[in-house]
């Protein structure tokens, strides 16, 4: 079956991005599809590559590239949502004047469409807030 | 039929929105702050879900809660399970 | 009632307290937008956003009303208050907005029932 | 008794919830590094951060209670715990690791009273 | 003397755990969420800290809620009152 | 009277920076002294340098800097939270390898010891969180 996740607690604040990634790993192990992991609210900040947790913490942002690199899961970062708390693409800090930024692909920023699309074309969508 | 997953305490607002939103063929897993249901065995969803009605093994041991479900024989499933649970429930509605 | 491709949003947060409200109805706006049939259910907290006096917040925080005003433009005109919540609230029916449908107990699980896509906020 | 430079540290949150108990208690050890007196009083959730049996969460979280032992190093020695929390948690005294003293109603107020510096998390 | 700050609902585990450590010479600032506070005329709070218990204006007019509590003639306050409060209570906790 | 705040919500996650700032305003136009801002927790996201909310909504970031300006009121941040939370300094940027920053001064990220010592030597020291 094709899955498609909701992750909407920050790291380090929440315990809810664990809890997805658990259940990412679970679904795959079982054999089904993970299409996708869309980051809305504060789950935006999941997407952070300047986070820098003590060593004897997972770094967050790190284990999310590596369920991309290893199975090919869709990370997606809805846009509005990011810009408000800080989280910004190279092109989208060109165009707001930044001198920085702190989102990098696999992340990509993108509209609310996309969970809708996540969403309808998954067979199984859970919410991780 | 719809798998309820309660992230919260069982005597905050948002378990009793949950309580409120499940149907008779629904399931509910507590997880996250919602295993500390396994603390009170009096709470109402025990009894009126039984038999559909689950803990995130995973999230109890993290709390040290794993002796007290046991004690009162919860019903504790491992993450493998709840993947078991989404398969054969269609729809899933997280409380938070 | 099929309800296949209806996506039902439910909101749970109050205005000006946590921003899920706010991102709740953008999912709702946004779907709609896209031509996806949304239907709306406020819960507990959430039934604040439905009140007729709302003002704006602190400095530069923005209303909520207005947003809510908008959902018509885009065809969202089911907007469901379950009962229990609203007298929990000591609110009434007259002091919510118009067109706000009340859900009597058992409709709850219903409506959830006939909904293939949720999103909570 | 007079605790004018003491420290009432209140922890309200579980462990693997949000990371405030983690803060809050990372806030006690550093007033004591300081030298300065630190007392806690655990409410509701933050109960279970004194639970003997807590294993470690999920793969990369630490666990809480190394730091709940870590403390009595710093010689923070007063852990406090209203009784109708306990009860309301339906633990018992002897669930929780030692040293925990338990308070009467009437004493919580009284607890913060005696305190001229607090912080909640 | 503290002035307790409140910025969850009323039924919340928060205002619970507030209202047991309000000792007899402390006061009641309800803000943000705590605000609601004004739908519940029934809420024990409003009867115990009788005289010390405050609505601050400011995040009741935000959720529409003002028209409600001069209607029950609860104690509003504004965010100059605010301060008032704090340079009379010497310590502050906020429940939140 | 000497005044120090504690901020431990995120902009646009919470209202609690909100109160905060509009308290920091009352306090100051009483003709108190405002001594410190120490952010905390979600608090540290105050400090994002990054952050581009809508033009109708206010930047957070940037309400808090004009309060130092006008106002001298020292901004610290905690760093070990910051850090975790993906918000770093040009220095610590530098210290943990990575290509960008989005904290910048008046904001100073700075340890615990500053809350604490915050907390003593204001007459009045309140959370907002």
């Amino acid at each position: 079956m094709q899955y498609g996740l909701l992750v909407m607690g920050a790291p380090y604040s929440t315990v809810s991005p664990h809890s997805a990634l658990r259940f990412a790993h679970a679904i795959i192990a079982r054999g089904h599809c993970l299409a996708g992991v869309f980051f809305y609210h504060d789950g935006v900040h999941n997407a952070s590559s300047l986070m820098a947790p003590p060593q004897d913490e997972l770094n967050m942002c790190q284990a999310w590239v590596e369920l991309h690199q290893q199975h090919e899961v869709a990370l997606d970062v809805c846009i509005a949502a990011a810009l408000r708390r800080g989280l910004m693409s190279e092109s989208e800090a060109q165009r707001h004047g930044k001198q920085a930024f702190n989102v990098a692909p696999p992340f990509e920023l993108t509209g609310l469409g996309q969970l809708l699309e996540l969403q309808q074309r998954s067979d199984r969508f859970i919410t991780f807030a | 039929m719809i798998l309820h997953i309660l992230t919260k305490a069982p005597y905050s607002s948002v378990a009793q929105q949950m309580q409120q939103a499940i149907g008779e063929a629904d399931a509910v897993l507590l997880v996250e702050e919602g295993v500390t249901a396994a603390l009170s065995p009096s709470w109402t969803a025990w009894k009126a879900y039984h038999s559909r009605i689950y803990i995130l093994a995973e999230d109890l041991l993290a709390r040290g809660l794993n002796g007290i479900a046991e004690a009162n024989e919860l019903p504790v499933i491992g993450m493998d399970e709840f993947v078991t649970l989404t398969e054969k429930y269609a729809q899933t509605v997280t409380w938070y | 009632m099929a309800q296949s491709d209806t996506l039902l949003v439910v909101i749970r947060h109050a205005p000006h307290s946590t921003n899920l409200l706010r991102e709740g109805l953008d999912a709702a706006l946004v779907a709609a937008a896209f031509g996806q049939s949304v239907h709306l259910l406020f819960m507990g907290q959430g039934i604040l956003a439905l009140l007729e006096e709302q003002g704006s917040g602190a400095p530069g925080q923005k209303a909520t009303l207005p947003t809510i005003e908008m959902l018509e433009m885009y065809d969202i005109d089911q907007l469901m208050v379950p009962t229990k919540d609203l007298h929990a609230m000591h609110l009434s029916h007259h002091q919510l907005i118009e067109g706000v449908t009340l859900l009597a107990p058992e409709d709850v699980p219903t409506l959830l029932q006939q909904h293939t896509q949720i999103l909570t906020f």
